[in-house]
């Protein structure tokens, strides 16, 4: 029998699937980060100022740090259908113990610290998603507020300090490139491996898609979730880490000041990924990262009046995520 | 009659490769299993038939460990086994494939095939083998053109049905279930897919085939077990039996016994509702009168249109070519909201996907439309509520405030109707009315179907199940392929049925 | 096997019934007697019309909130239009200073409406995810506002306008809990009618609801436009109460989402009720006294919230596991009753 | 874990890369490690008294109130408290002012007091023609982001750098790493590094807070209550307010019953103050930390049918209108705005090569009964800050919103 007999209505899409197809969202992103930069640049330069200076590469690399670590994380739990609002408080603390364990310990300890800090507030956000079954929003809402207590009752201001030899890791460079910029690469792409290469990752993909379908083929559903949640705060973590290398210390509003929940939802959102989950992935989210920030150094340039940054960020993320809705509906 | 019964020897002979021994299974205190045994020899198509309701899908979902049975034993080749997840009836080598699919849409043909069994080269997941090993699979099939690495959301339904059994197959599976697998086929794909059956069970695969259409149990099977409530009525091989022996025990008494009388000449009125030339993507050229008092009856198989066409006739899914006429007026409804303006009300096969607001009160759910599409009739539903749930013969402890969710399916189906009858209308669409329905409930129905008509409804009735249909209707529409295929008179044998719906396909299946 | 379905025990039902809203009842009781222990004159009438007066902002907010969650959606721009509201209402005194207080109110609350009304089109017509309609629009919101008005408005907003927020009829009965009073009774009011219950129905099922001919989609943009609306009345309350403030409304929004799902209320919708979710903020508010009064430091108060807001939310979805279980367990066996779902 | 393995060997990593390459490739880190005062300040912490509480400050800034100050009387922006001068020589521009490149790295424009202040600023400029270009990047209140800034205006050629700390400690690296390149003034808020070329401030927290208490002290009878009322914790003028009211209360027979964080916001500090009222039967004495919710104080009281008892504010219309309209006892100790004016000044004297103050000290008024008229300006904004010294400036009153 001839195969193609078989089904009349298949849509073979494009050459064949591996190949970068620009329906997928993650290219569509890239593809608008580039326009932006060309914007960018015309505006910029038209303005009388040089876009590709050193110094301004240096700016936009190093502001796409922070949020890449965060956003990173936040599309890991979004994948799976989850959410977590409880970043930026997390990075908060994370500066905190960073620099005060630092301070009196060897970097290796603080580092260790924080990242124990994380795995515990990954754990705790998950086991209650899981176990509790009580709605992520709410969930990792009330461990924020939890962690917010924890900080503003403990901390009055900056605390702590970090050695110089761990503040090259927020300040140095080579040529225009920030060493942090390195740190975001290592982890975005291990994050990229687990959830492209790994059997972990596939399951996250799959729980995030569609969670009976996925129980029903074997998937232990619930850990995986949890483990999504534990990455997510494993960068936040990190991004905590860069955090208190850059200010030299810790700071109560490091997180809180930036609205990285907010912002990293934003990102990852503005990067191809479903809220719903199942379906987008890191390389999207770095591209929205990178849309955020060059929008930013353009405003910066421009000296913009910031309140109204604000409003173009509203109108760029609501619009690009219209935009993916028209997608999906064409492809579905 | 097809070639494949010099297949393995019914049952008997050699060991079995699977044993289900008194299986019993009850969800919150209602028994749906009671002791029911079963066996299959490797090479065997073992067919599983039973009215709906009778427990042929809680008994596979035992087998797949989708439910813990409360009692009794599964054997695979002599070793008993006891399956609290599905993972471990995976391992065990029992693949399921359910009627609806558990695949993601938006994953490759490859990763869903492997999806929870992903193989692992140093940790990463080894793409490159699950394609290699998936297209082999399909290449087995001779579905070589589906690509590993399709996305499932591009797929046809035949397809996406392919890609489940190759699943299974990846799961080096013994014991294949599949549950009503031709259902959402339309009738080439599901020769092609009767083929592959085939072949499977010549690969030595022991094959649990359920399905309602009998005439493809008779095709493929070498043993044929019936259930019905929930009890083991017989197994006999295919040869000794014939459909109607069959269909005796499913239904337990002679077919039409209980459907309440049709319709004398006098008591059909006027035509209600007209259609010329009605078509969209799926329908062809439908011309159709509905007649208030007159039950009239659609067959056809899954993806004939049969639903299609409530659905247009309903706004839903609406025409785009064709003249309608409603009560009079010439109208095409292009929003659920027209058609039940003109009168129109769908009780559709989707009962708690479509039917109802699950977590809502049975008032609530009653007085939806007339909540939603505010009439003269409004007032006088919300007062006539009671009167209006006795009449469909509700039974709900909890009365009128009762969620809905917690009524049995038959009660269920009975607030639907309420909640259609409500709105007054007077051209009334039924799809599937007595699905999942337990038979007491049906009979209940019938009779309310029938009531209707009697009180000048113009009533369309859809059915898979042809007894019911046939019982039911006073006149017969067969459907295939989006077309009208032929009409019949009131109780037509099912053969004249099966020969309009399955059209011209009959050679093509003798050629097979 | 579908009788399975049948005849649940009679609690599960009662659970059914209540189920959600008992944990916020209980709670807000267990608060109010903590009130009473803490602070005995707190139950002099002036005391508690000024606590419920308090109280009245958040109520509103929650009340309009709950029309949203129960469609199925979110709105996180709340908090922005109670700022943006203060902060005009005070711009526009700026530029015409006597204009009449209802004047300004009316155009706050119709401003509000638009909003709501952007909100719901995004979010149905282009459907973008409610989540990231309303978060663009908090930043929009607040970034127009500020862009505006420089940073800080430039009038002051007048003792009329302000009347509402602060002063009392009768020299006794504060006009924000007659507001409060009022936008209940409307809420549930409009909770009974036809579009209550279609927007239940819609949350719980919008195929259902849409088969049953609900415009689903002007449905929820309606919800959106109250949330909206009672978002601008909080602001006149708040603006009244405390005057120009360039952040009146910071974090209000998540302070609403707590208060309706401490009320029980459902992410996702079609479940709970509205009374339950003004429960919620009362009880939000009566706990915040509690600390305060407790002398807790403003620290520990945000963790206490949220080990609460866990708790409650933690006990209503453990209650509900169960019968959530059979509700899966008919659904498996829809999936197996209902061959190939829809195929046409 | 992958992330966590990848990371544990990569932050060390990355430093010790980073020191490897330290030779070839640039680093903006700056050379020593400062925040031995903050590690210094850490110790403070086993006294009772705040961290942020440093005593000879606080002695220095008690003894600087009654200090008359050098420069125009007229002009309190360009005054100088004590002022020990430095030469600026080597930062005098070649080829003279015209031209000048003037950069300002904002915090942030987050409250009426900032935005009063940048506005004074940005009008000061347009006073000096010889400034032409003066660009300026708002931080939006995020150390990161003002830290890129920095770096940033680094490499804009600027001829001088203005920079209004978010935080004192975070700011410090990046601060001393703009000093090795171009002339910086740093105002308001300080850092940990006497880099800068000059840092202009008013008197500071200290006296602010003394100020306040003391007029408490003195008006409320002893053993009266006295409701504490501050924004947040943890900023440090803020804190310094504090705690130098702190000792004058210690010091005193007054009882402070409560001290709470009103985060600026009016309504909660409605609540707050209604509560204590309740729970003490009454209340004597308010002291503030910054005037931004003073109003909503007076109100609280009022509303419960009170007088309102001696209270603190600052120099905002709103509650200096307030405080007339309803005879209150009250003072208004202030952070003047007019600071904000001083280091466009400042820079162009070192680029010109003058000689100016190592700590630039300006003076730090204070509204009281007597000059409460001069300071309540009709037709401002209630939000506008009286003490902005902006009256003389261009574009006044229309830019401060006034009429």
């Amino acid at each position: 029998m001839t195969p193609t007999a078989l089904a009349p209505a298949v849509a073979q899409p494009g050459p064949k699937p591996r190949r970068v197809k620009l329906t997928d969202p993650a290219v569509g992103v890239w593809l608008a980060a580039a326009v932006v930069i060309v914007l960018g640049w015309l505006i910029v330069t038209l303005d009388g100022g040089s876009f590709f200076a050193r110094a301004n590469i240096t700016t936009i690399l190093s502001n796409c740090v922070a949020l890449g670590l965060v956003a990173v994380g936040q599309s890991a739990v979004i994948l799976t259908g989850s959410l977590d609002l409880s970043v930026a408080y997390l990075i908060s603390l994370g500066t905190l113990v960073a620099a005060e364990t630092m301070q009196d310990g060897s970097v290796v300890t603080g580092v260790l610290a924080v990242l124990a800090l994380s795995v515990a507030v990954g754990l705790a956000n998950g086991l209650i998603v899981t176990g509790l079954k009580v709605n992520a929003f709410i969930a990792t809402l009330g461990t924020a507020f939890i962690l917010r207590g924890w900080i503003e009752d403990n901390y009055t201001g900056p605390a702590g300090q970090v050695p110089a030899s761990f503040r090259h890791l927020g300040y140095d460079r080579i040529g225009p490139v920030p060493v942090s910029v390195f740190l975001l690469a290592a982890v975005a792409a291990a994050v990229w491996f687990l959830t492209r290469r790994t059997r972990l990752g596939h399951h996250m993909y799959a729980t995030g898609g569609d969670e009976h379908a996925a129980r029903l083929s074997g998937v232990r559903t619930r850990r995986t979730v949890v483990v999504a949640h534990v990455i997510c705060s494993l960068c936040v973590g990190a991004a905590a880490l860069f955090l208190a290398s850059r200010l030299g210390a810790g700071a109560p509003w490091a997180g809180t000041e930036a609205r990285y929940d907010l912002e990293s939802i934003a990102a990852v959102v503005l990067g191809g990924t479903a809220l719903a989950g199942g379906r987008g992935g890191v390389a999207g989210t770095l591209g929205g990262v990178l849309i955020l920030a060059v929008l930013d150094s353009v405003f910066n340039q421009l000296s913009v009046d910031p309140f109204f940054k604000n409003v173009v960020r509203g109108v760029v993320i609501i619009a690009a995520v219209a935009l993916y809705a028209r997608r999906g509906r064409k492809t579905a | 009659m097809p070639a494949t019964r010099e297949a393995p020897p019914p049952g008997g002979g050699a060991a079995p490769l699977l044993t289900m021994r008194n299986v019993s299974k009850s969800f919150l205190g209602v028994r749906v299993l009671h002791d029911v045994s079963l066996d299959l020899a490797a090479g065997e198509v073992h067919a599983l038939v039973g009215e709906n309701g009778a427990g042929k899908s809680t008994l596979m979902k035992v087998l797949a460990g989708e439910h813990v049975p409360d009692s009794g034993t599964i054997e695979l080749d002599g070793t008993t086994h006891a399956f609290t997840h599905p993972q471990q009836a995976q391992a065990a080598g029992v693949g399921i494939i359910h009627q609806e699919f558990a695949l993601l849409e938006h994953r490759t043909v490859a990763e869903n095939v492997f999806l929870g069994r992903e193989p692992t080269r140093y940790g990463m997941v080894d793409r490159r083998a699950m394609e290699r090993r998936t297209g082999e699979l399909l290449a087995e099939l001779g579905e070589s053109g589906v690509s590993p690495r399709a996305h499932v959301r591009d797929l046809s339904v035949a397809r996406r049905q392919t890609v489940e059994i190759v699943k299974a197959l990846a799961s080096d599976v013994r014991v294949l279930v599949m549950d009503e697998p031709t259902a959402p086929l339309a009738e080439h794909e599901a020769r092609l897919l009767h083929a592959l059956v085939r072949r499977l069970a010549d690969r030595g695969l022991g094959i649990l085939y359920i399905s309602h259409r009998l005439r493809e149990v008779f095709e493929l099977s070498h043993r044929i077990t019936v259930l019905k409530d929930g009890r083991h009525v017989t197994t006999v091989p295919t040869a000794d039996t014939d459909t109607d022996t069959i269909v005796r025990a499913m239904v337990g008494r002679e077919l039409g016994a209980y459907y309440p009388p049709r319709a004398r000449p006098g008591e059909t009125g006027g035509t209600a509702l007209t259609l010329r030339g009605g078509g969209n993507r799926r329908l062809h050229g439908i011309d159709l009168d509905l007649r208030s008092g007159e039950v009239t009856g659609i067959a056809g198989l899954q993806g004939s249109g049969r639903t299609s066409l409530a659905r247009a006739l309903f706004g839903a899914a609406p025409f785009t070519e064709g003249d309608m006429t409603v009560g009079g007026r010439t109208l095409r409804p292009r929003s659920p909201r027209e058609a039940i303006r003109a009168g129109i009300a769908l009780v559709t096969e989707d009962r708690k996907g479509e039917g109802l607001a699950l977590r809502q009160s049975v008032r609530d759910n009653a007085l939806l439309v007339t909540r939603a599409v505010p009439g003269q009739q409004h007032a006088s539903a919300a007062r006539g509520l009671a009167g209006l749930l006795d009449r469909v013969r509700l039974q709900a402890r909890g009365g009128s405030d009762q969620q809905v969710q917690f009524l049995s399916g038959g009660n269920q189906q009975k607030v639907v109707i309420a909640k259609w009858l409500a709105a007054a209308p007077k051209v009334l669409l039924f799809d599937e009315p007595t699905r999942g329905v337990d038979v007491g409930a049906k009979a209940a129905i019938h009779t309310l179907v029938r009531d209707l008509a009697k009180e000048g409804l113009a009533v369309l009735i859809i059915s898979s199940e042809l007894p019911e249909l046939i019982g039911m209707s006073d006149r017969i529409l067969v459907m295939s392929d989006g077309r009208l295929a032929g009409e019949l008179p009131a109780g037509a044998p099912e053969e004249d049925i099966m020969r309009l719906a399955t059209g011209p396909a009959d050679e093509g299946t003798a050629a097979a | 096997m579908t009788t399975a379905t049948a005849t649940p025990a009679p609690y599960k039902r009662i659970a059914a019934a209540l189920g959600t809203g008992i944990p916020v009842y209980a709670l807000l009781v267990v608060l109010l007697l903590a009130l009473a222990v803490t602070d005995p004159g707190f139950y002099e009438l002036d005391r508690f019309l000024a606590f419920v007066k308090r109280a009245a902002p958040l109520v509103i907010l929650a009340a309009g909130q709950y029309l949203v969650i129960v469609s199925g959606e979110f709105d996180l721009s709340v908090g922005a239009i109670v700022t943006a509201g203060v902060v005009v209402a005070a711009q526009l005194y700026g530029s015409f200073p006597d204009a009449h207080w209802l004047v300004i109110s009316l155009a706050l609350v119709l401003a509000g409406a638009v909003v709501g009304l952007a909100n719901g089109l995004i979010t149905t017509a282009l459907r973008v995810p409610s989540f990231i309609t309303t978060l663009g629009m908090m930043l929009i919101l607040e970034g127009a506002v500020f862009y505006w008005t420089g940073g800080s408005p430039k009038g002051v907003l007048p003792e009329d306008f302000r009347a509402l927020g602060r002063n009392s009829a009768f020299g006794w009965l504060p006009w924000a809990v007659l507001v409060c009073l009022a936008v209940g009774a409307f809420a549930v009011w409009l909770m009974r009618r036809d579009y209550g219950r279609t927007l239940l129905a819609t949350g719980d099922s919008e195929r259902t609801a849409a088969l049953a001919g609900v415009r689903v989609h002007r449905v929820r943009v309606l919800a959106f436009v109250l949330s909206g609306v009672a978002a601008a009345l909080a602001a006149v309350l708040v603006g009244g109460f405390s005057g120009v403030s360039a952040q009146a409304g910071r974090g209000l929004e998540f302070e609403a989402i707590t208060a309706v799902v401490l009320g029980g209320v459902v992410l996702g919708g079609g479940r709970g009720s509205v009374v339950a979710a003004m429960a919620g903020a009362f009880s939000l508010q009566a706990l915040f006294t509690l600390l305060n009064l407790q002398g807790v430091s403003g620290a520990l108060e945000s963790t206490v919230q949220g080990v609460i807001v866990i708790a409650a939310v933690g006990l209503g979805a453990a209650n509900w596991s169960r019968v959530r279980g059979a509700a899966d367990r008919s659904r498996l066996r829809r999936r197996a009753d209902s061959p190939g779902g829809t195929p046409s | 874990m992958t992330p966590l393995r990848k990371h544990r060997l990569l932050a060390p990593g990355a430093a010790v890369f980073a020191a490897v390459l330290l030779a070839s490739c640039s680093s903006d880190a700056p050379p020593a490690s400062p925040g031995a005062s903050a590690s210094q300040s850490q110790d403070d912490k086993a006294t009772e008294q705040s961290k942020f509480f440093e005593q000879d400050e606080y002695e220095r800034q008690i003894r600087l109130a009654d200090v008359t100050p050098e420069g125009p009387a007229d002009k309190p922006w360009e005054q100088m408290l004590e002022p020990e001068m430095r030469d600026t020589a080597e930062f005098k521009k070649k080829g003279g002012l015209a031209g000048t490149h003037l950069c300002f790295s904002n915090a942030g424009v987050f409250n009426p007091w900032r935005q009063v202040g940048l506005k004074n600023m940005q009008a000061e400029v347009k006073l000096h023609k010889e400034i032409t270009k003066f660009t300026v990047l708002d931080a939006q209140g995020k150390d990161d982001k003002q830290i890129s800034d920095i770096e940033e205006l680094t490499g804009k050629g600027c001829d001088a750098l203005i920079v209004s700390p978010n935080t004192t400690a975070t700011l410090t690296p990046a601060v001393e790493a703009a000093c090795a390149k171009v002339p910086v003034i740093v105002f308001d808020r300080g850092v940990q590094t006497d880099c800068p070329v000059t840092f202009i401030n008013p008197i500071g927290g200290y006296g602010y807070g003394s100020v306040a208490a003391d007029f408490l002290v003195e008006k409320v009878k002893p053993k009266g209550k006295i409701l504490a009322l501050r924004i947040s914790p943890g900023v440090d003028v803020l804190e310094n307010r504090w705690s130098a009211a702190k000792v004058a209360f210690d010091k005193s027979e007054l009882d402070v019953v409560e001290i709470k964080f009103t985060e600026g916001d009016t309504a909660k500090t409605k609540s707050i103050v209604a509560d204590a009222i309740s729970r003490h039967g009454q209340i004597d004495g308010v002291w503030m930390d910054a005037g931004a919710t003073s109003v909503a104080a007076i109100e609280a009281f009022e509303d419960a049918g009170v007088d309102v008892p001696p209270i603190t504010g600052e120099d905002q219309q709103d509650f200096l209108k307030a405080w007339k309209d309803k005879k209150l006892t009250a003072i208004a100790p202030t952070y003047p705005t007019f600071q904000w004016r001083t280091p466009v000044i400042a820079a162009l004297d070192i680029l010109a090569g003058k000689q100016v103050p190592k700590e630039w000290k300006l003076p730090q008024p204070t509204v009281t009964e007597e000059n409460l008229d001069d300071y309540l300006q009709e037709g401002m904004p209630p939000l506008h800050y009286a003490m902005c010294g902006c009256e003389d400036l261009p574009g006044f009153p229309k830019d401060w919103g006034g009429k």
